[in-house]
């Protein structure tokens, strides 16, 4: 977490200063020719790079082009050619900029400062040690506009497939048809753990993660604290929600709210019940930990995004002898909650919670529907293993088609 | 009524992002999406510093247990935003950026947040101890793999592992414990790995159906 | 109430006189330190056996066999033994090949949180090289290290040995400080170093610097090491100074990173790997120095013999029929 | 100015610290500071990173009108003040559950499922896809059988709507045995990696403020 937070403006800075080193570079090249026309014996001129080829990048918004040239024959490794520079001129316009720079031994290049509809020429300039040596011009490409990105309509397909059998199965069981969910421990103890907190007049902790409403498992953490704070309402039991973000804070209120508004006791909810501690990680874990030791919860609820600190969390909660219900969908923080909290929602289950606390037909049907995702994915790697390992050993056209096929189909570009 | 018009956003907005993938003219709908989230989220802690404030003040009001404590807490705070939102100990002044060095909020940052936070994260040094000695029992056939295979890594990445293990001829040397711990690393584990990560995949992709379809809809409350 | 407060009064008190009043470096002769070493397996032993006999040992027993094995070695002199693995020792070696005057390019890519694996090569890497008059040129590609260059380097500087030799900035070594751009700025490098460090870490002008002004590029610099914690690092080096540049690379990562880097030391792209605090030590052997690295070691072994030895005796406690965890729990 | 540091960082430190021992003044003391410091160095942060640097300089300069919708969005947040149109708060909030649930549905199928997928698919007997028959090693082949099948045992603990019983069952045991295995090794993995946190700090202890070891 912390890394990012310093790393970021180090990318912007990166960007401003790409920028300038673009013109800067631009400079040095105006003058390279001269240097390359004082063509004496003890100045080494490369042999200019092969035919630049330029085509435009497709499924875009029309900002780019692609370049492929053939590498100066004197680039073969040895450290005669330190580079190659790209330049660009916009065709009945102005003569050539420079547009980048590569090293050595590339032989392709992206521009994607490009503007849809202008017609641009490309030449490649090899760079020796003091002297440079442009290519022949490229062919005139104009770089257009898609409306639809074919490119990924394998991910259109599958994802139509297990989206729609997801939808179908909700409204499958809309229509009154039941499913079997099997029992998930982790949230069979729901109940018995609030209940548990009820009987020793201690509060409820739930931890939403430190990550703000921008990632998928905070969100999950809430629709998971709406059923939780639910049964707290019925019981009656203090439940305290400490958040590390503003925003978590806000829709974590409205949340438990309306929770106790379903359950008729509007009068007995409070705002104090969700509190913003700070946005630092480590902030934050020292004053959850201290609440921790002090409040001494019966039932502590650990969901959500968590980094680091999920074993300080769990290990300050299983000190205070709390029955302690954690989940996430980090898999590098799953073995921490696995060794100190008596539940542990693994991943997929953290996303299913709500759904199967809700109890609601519906929302079993969408589970009944992630399971058929489950079974494509298990029968896609099977058939392909399968395919794959025949088509090499006996290269048999059908298994090579099959498992080509297969390839393709989930190979994501982009 | 109210609560349609939110339903009707998230439906609208939710697919919105979901065809935008495969419409090239609408790729750069994310990064502005993101913006608006940045723009809303300070915003928001407006709120969320406002009920620090609150709690606190009430705190000490009131008198309540550890009242002491929040003085020192809102005194830190307002001092941090005074000092952040005029500059002030800045050699650049009001232009410069914030964190520049030497600056008494760059300080500030350096000499107080640095020092607690490095000791919380390395608290993580005794949980780590206490819990696997707590926890790594061979309570039952999961546990006892999980110790097992925990052990070996633990092993695998101290001298021990190699003293203890170094009479393997090396005919057999993927039994020789770094091996051995290596070879967990990219097989097993990949395997494990792998399973999570597709179940988290449809676990995100059907919750998501649910939110944008109205079905999940605790968050916007439950009238009934 | 009253008694936390004495406490911390003694702390404070202890403290002062440990700050003002003990300014020389402790330090336990061997024997203490055995001595020391033998109570510890003692403890040990004894907790085992109170184990067997169904009395578990809280949380805060184990905090505090963790805190001493961490900070006990600190004072010890006795060294581990060590033997230098094939990696450490061909850095060393690719070092000492170096002609006096030679001069090494060092980079530093990481941060205070990985200080205590890195800051122990950097220390020994600096005192190698100043004791054999070899030039240092110090950059970094993450914005904090050069300022942890500057501390190593400093604390070598005041080694006596290295001190008599008074050398020079400018003219023996220079920091030229952090530039933006990852890989981006290795690879400008290979052309022209000065047009990615117009001026050094003091903002002097990269031409009034004696040291860098016959230094164009890559081919002037006879070794490099890079001390890296993760992107951009090791692996950007080995791929644009090394591959490209032919640059003669030596290394040094964090115990997390190294075991990724193997692949390129078997390549012969590096030169020499120090992997972790091992991998310090290890170099601080080879450069017949005692250092933080071996100290260290020395700390992260002993902690991670406490470590297993409590998982063994949780083990033998478990199977000796303790099942529920609330005796477990705080004492 | 160092050694008014060090003493402030080592106080700190060492309040932090003896929370290991019991909740206590100094680490209540500590901890307030902490989080009275560390929410507004945040907030100060972000205010000069979005509003400033995002929002007005992106207005008044680059002119990017559209991100008066972030502001107004932002406003309605803070309608909650009010107690009589507080509801309104819950568009925003709509609005961002919206977009968040949307743009990790498409970016989590590619990656996790799509990607995952197509990495588990190749053949048992060889290094890698297209590359020729048995080019692998025993230990290779082993291991390709291993991450496939232990893949799909792990899948098959996720099954939510079929009983885990006979075959299935077994297989959805050997599931979780895989992925017990996974978390053995994170965790082996990173006990040792966190020492080195501690080794830190107890060396600016004892180092850098008492100045005991050279």
């Amino acid at each position: 977490m912390d890394d990012q937070l310093y790393r970021q403006p180090v990318f912007r800075v990166f960007q401003i200063f790409l920028i300038i080193f673009t013109v800067l570079a631009g400079s040095i090249f105006a003058q390279d020719p001269a240097i390359g026309l004082t063509d004496s014996a003890d100045v080494f001129v490369p042999a200019p790079p092969g035919a630049v080829k330029a085509t435009d990048v497709v499924y875009d918004q029309g900002g780019a082009v692609d370049l492929e040239w053939e590498l100066s024959p004197d680039d073969d490794g040895s450290l005669k050619v330190s580079g190659y520079y790209i330049c660009r001129r916009e065709v009945g316009g102005e003569d050539y900029r420079l547009v980048d720079s590569v090293m050595a031994g590339v032989r392709t290049f992206v521009d994607e400062t490009v503007e849809q509809d202008h017609t641009y020429q490309y030449m490649v300039a090899v760079n020796g040690d003091c002297s440079t040596a442009p290519s022949e011009e490229s062919n005139s490409i104009t770089p257009d506009m898609e409306w639809l990105n074919f490119g990924l309509s394998n991910l259109f397909i599958i994802g139509l497939v297990i989206c729609g059998s997801v939808i179908y199965f909700i409204a499958h069981a809309k229509r009154g048809k039941k499913f079997f969910i099997r029992k998930i421990a982790g949230l069979e103890a729901v109940d018995e753990a609030i209940g548990r907190a009820t009987e020793m007049g201690r509060p409820i902790l739930f931890v939403p993660g430190i990550l703000d409403m921008d990632d998928v498992q905070t969100i999950a953490a809430l629709t998971i604290l709406g059923r939780v704070s639910r049964v707290v309402a019925d019981y009656d039991t203090k439940i305290n929600v400490p958040v590390s973000r503003s925003l978590v804070m806000t829709a974590a209120r409205e949340t438990i709210k309306s929770s106790y508004m379903a359950a008729g006791r509007p009068d007995a909810y409070s705002d104090d019940m969700a509190a913003y501690i700070t946005d630092e990680q480590f902030g934050y874990v020292a004053a959850v930990d201290g609440m921790m030791v002090r409040e001494k919860p019966a039932t502590c609820f650990l969901l959500g995004a968590f980094f680091a600190e999920s074993l300080i969390l769990a290990e300050t909660g299983n000190s205070i002898g709390a029955i302690q219900i954690a989940g996430t969908a980090r898999p590098a923080q799953l073995p921490f909650f696995v060794a100190a909290c008596d539940f542990t929602l693994i991943g997929e289950e953290l996303f299913a919670a709500s759904a199967y606390l809700s109890g609601e037909p519906k929302q079993m049907g969408s589970l009944k529907g992630q399971d058929v995702g489950k079974a494509i994915a298990m029968v896609f790697i099977v058939l392909g293993v399968i395919t794959t390992t025949l088509a090499q050993a006996w290269d048999i056209g059908v298994f090579t088609w099959i498992s080509d096929l297969l390839h393709d189909l989930f190979q994501v570009t982009s | 009524m109210k609560r349609q018009v939110a339903l009707l956003i998230t439906l609208f907005i939710g697919t919105l992002l979901v065809v935008s993938v495969f419409i090239p003219p609408m790729e750069s709908l994310k990064e502005t999406f993101t913006l608006f989230f940045d723009i809303i989220a300070v915003f928001a802690f407006f709120l969320g510093g406002g009920n620090l404030l609150r709690v606190h003040l009430t705190k000490l009001s009131k008198r309540k247990q550890d009242w002491v404590y929040s003085i020192v807490t809102l005194v830190g705070f307002t001092v941090v935003l005074v000092i952040g939102l005029f500059k002030l100990g800045n050699p650049g002044g009001i232009a410069a950026s914030p964190t520049a060095e030497g600056s008494l909020f760059q300080t500030l940052f350096d000499n107080v947040l640095v020092p607690l936070s490095s000791t919380m994260y390395a608290l993580l040094a005794f949980f780590v101890a206490s819990a696997s000695y707590r926890a790594f029992r061979a309570k039952n056939r999961e546990a006892t793999i999980l110790l097992i295979a925990a052990f070996i890594i633990l092993l695998g990445r101290t001298p021990f592992g190699m003293m203890l293990t170094s009479w393997v001829p090396n005919s057999l040397s993927i039994l020789q414990i770094p091996n051995l711990a290596i070879w967990i690393m990219n097989s097993a584990n990949l395997a494990g790995q792998r399973a999570i990560m597709i179940g988290i995949g449809l676990g995100v992709v059907s919750m998501s159906i649910r939110i944008i379809l109205g079905i999940e809809r605790t968050y916007l409350g439950e009238e009934k | 109430m009253k008694k936390e407060f004495l406490v911390y009064i003694g702390i404070l008190i202890l403290a002062i006189i440990l700050y003002f009043f003990v300014t020389e470096p402790v330090t336990f002769s061997p024997t203490v330190s055995l001595i020391i070493i033998g109570l510890i397996g003692l403890a040990l032993v004894l907790i085992f056996v109170r184990t067997i006999m169904g009395k578990l040992v809280g949380r805060r027993t184990v905090f505090s066999f963790v805190a001493i094995s961490v900070v006990v070695p600190f004072f010890m002199t006795v060294e581990q033994p060590i033997q230098t693995s094939p990696e450490v020792q061909s850095l060393y070696q690719a070092v000492l090949d170096l002609k006096p005057g030679s001069k090494v390019l060092v980079s530093f890519d990481y941060d205070p949180p990985s200080a205590p694996e890195l800051q122990p090569m950097a220390e020994t890497f600096f005192s190698l090289c100043l004791e054999r008059d070899l030039r240092i040129i110090i950059m970094g590609l993450w914005p904090q290290g050069p300022q942890q260059a500057e501390m190593a380097l400093q604390k070598v500087m005041d080694e006596p040995a290295i001190a008599s030799k008074n050398y020079r900035y400018g003219i023996d070594y220079v920091n030229l400080g952090f530039q933006v751009g990852n890989e981006f700025v290795i690879q400008r490098m290979g052309d022209d170093i000065s047009s990615m460090f117009q001026t050094d870490y003091y903002g002097t002008p990269y031409d009034s610097l004696p040291l860098m002004r016959n230094i164009t590029n890559f081919s002037n610099i006879d070794f490099s090491f890079n001390l890296s914690a993760g992107y951009p690092g090791t692996v950007e080096w080995v791929q644009v100074a090394v591959d490209r540049y032919g640059v003669d690379l030596g290394a040094g990562n964090t115990a997390v990173q190294a075991p990724q880097m193997y692949p390129y030391l078997r390549a012969g792209q590096l030169k020499g790997l120090l992997g972790g605090l091992n991998g310090a030590a290890e170099f601080e052997k080879a450069a017949g120095r005692i250092g933080k690295g071996t100290k260290f070691m020395v700390s992260q072994s002993f902690s991670h013999v406490i470590v297993i030895a409590f998982i063994i005796i949780g083990n033998a406690a478990f199977f000796l029929g303790e099942r529920r965890r609330k005796e477990e729990v705080v004492e | 100015m160092d050694a008014i540091g060090l003493w402030i960082g080592a106080f700190l430190t060492l309040g932090i610290m003896s929370f290991l021992y019991k909740d206590n003044p100094w680490y209540k003391l500590s901890e307030s500071i902490f989080v009275g410091v560390s929410a507004g160095y945040w907030f100060i942060t972000l205010f000069w990173d979005s509003i400033y640097s995002k929002f007005y300089i992106g207005v008044s300069q680059e002119g990017d009108n559209y991100l008066y919708v972030g502001a107004i969005l932002g406003l309605m947040m803070l309608m909650r003040l009010i107690p009589k149109v507080g509801w309104i708060s819950r568009w925003p909030l709509a609005f961002i559950v919206g977009a968040i649930s949307g743009f990790y549905l498409i970016n989590y199928f590619s990656s996790n499922i799509m990607r995952q997928v197509a990495n588990t698919v190749m053949p048992l007997f060889s290094t890698d896809y297209g590359q020729s028959l048995f080019s692998a090693s025993v230990g290779t082949i082993i291991d390709n059988i291993l991450v496939a099948g232990g893949t799909f045992a792990g899948l098959v603990y996720f099954f939510f709507s079929k009983e885990h019983k006979g075959a299935f069952g077994a297989t959805a045991k050997v599931g979780i045995w895989v992925i017990m295995v996974t978390f053995g090794a994170t965790f082996g993995y990173t006990v040792m990696s966190r020492m080195s946190l501690l080794i830190g700090r107890m060396d600016f202890i004892f180092g850098d403020w008492l100045g005991l070891i050279k």
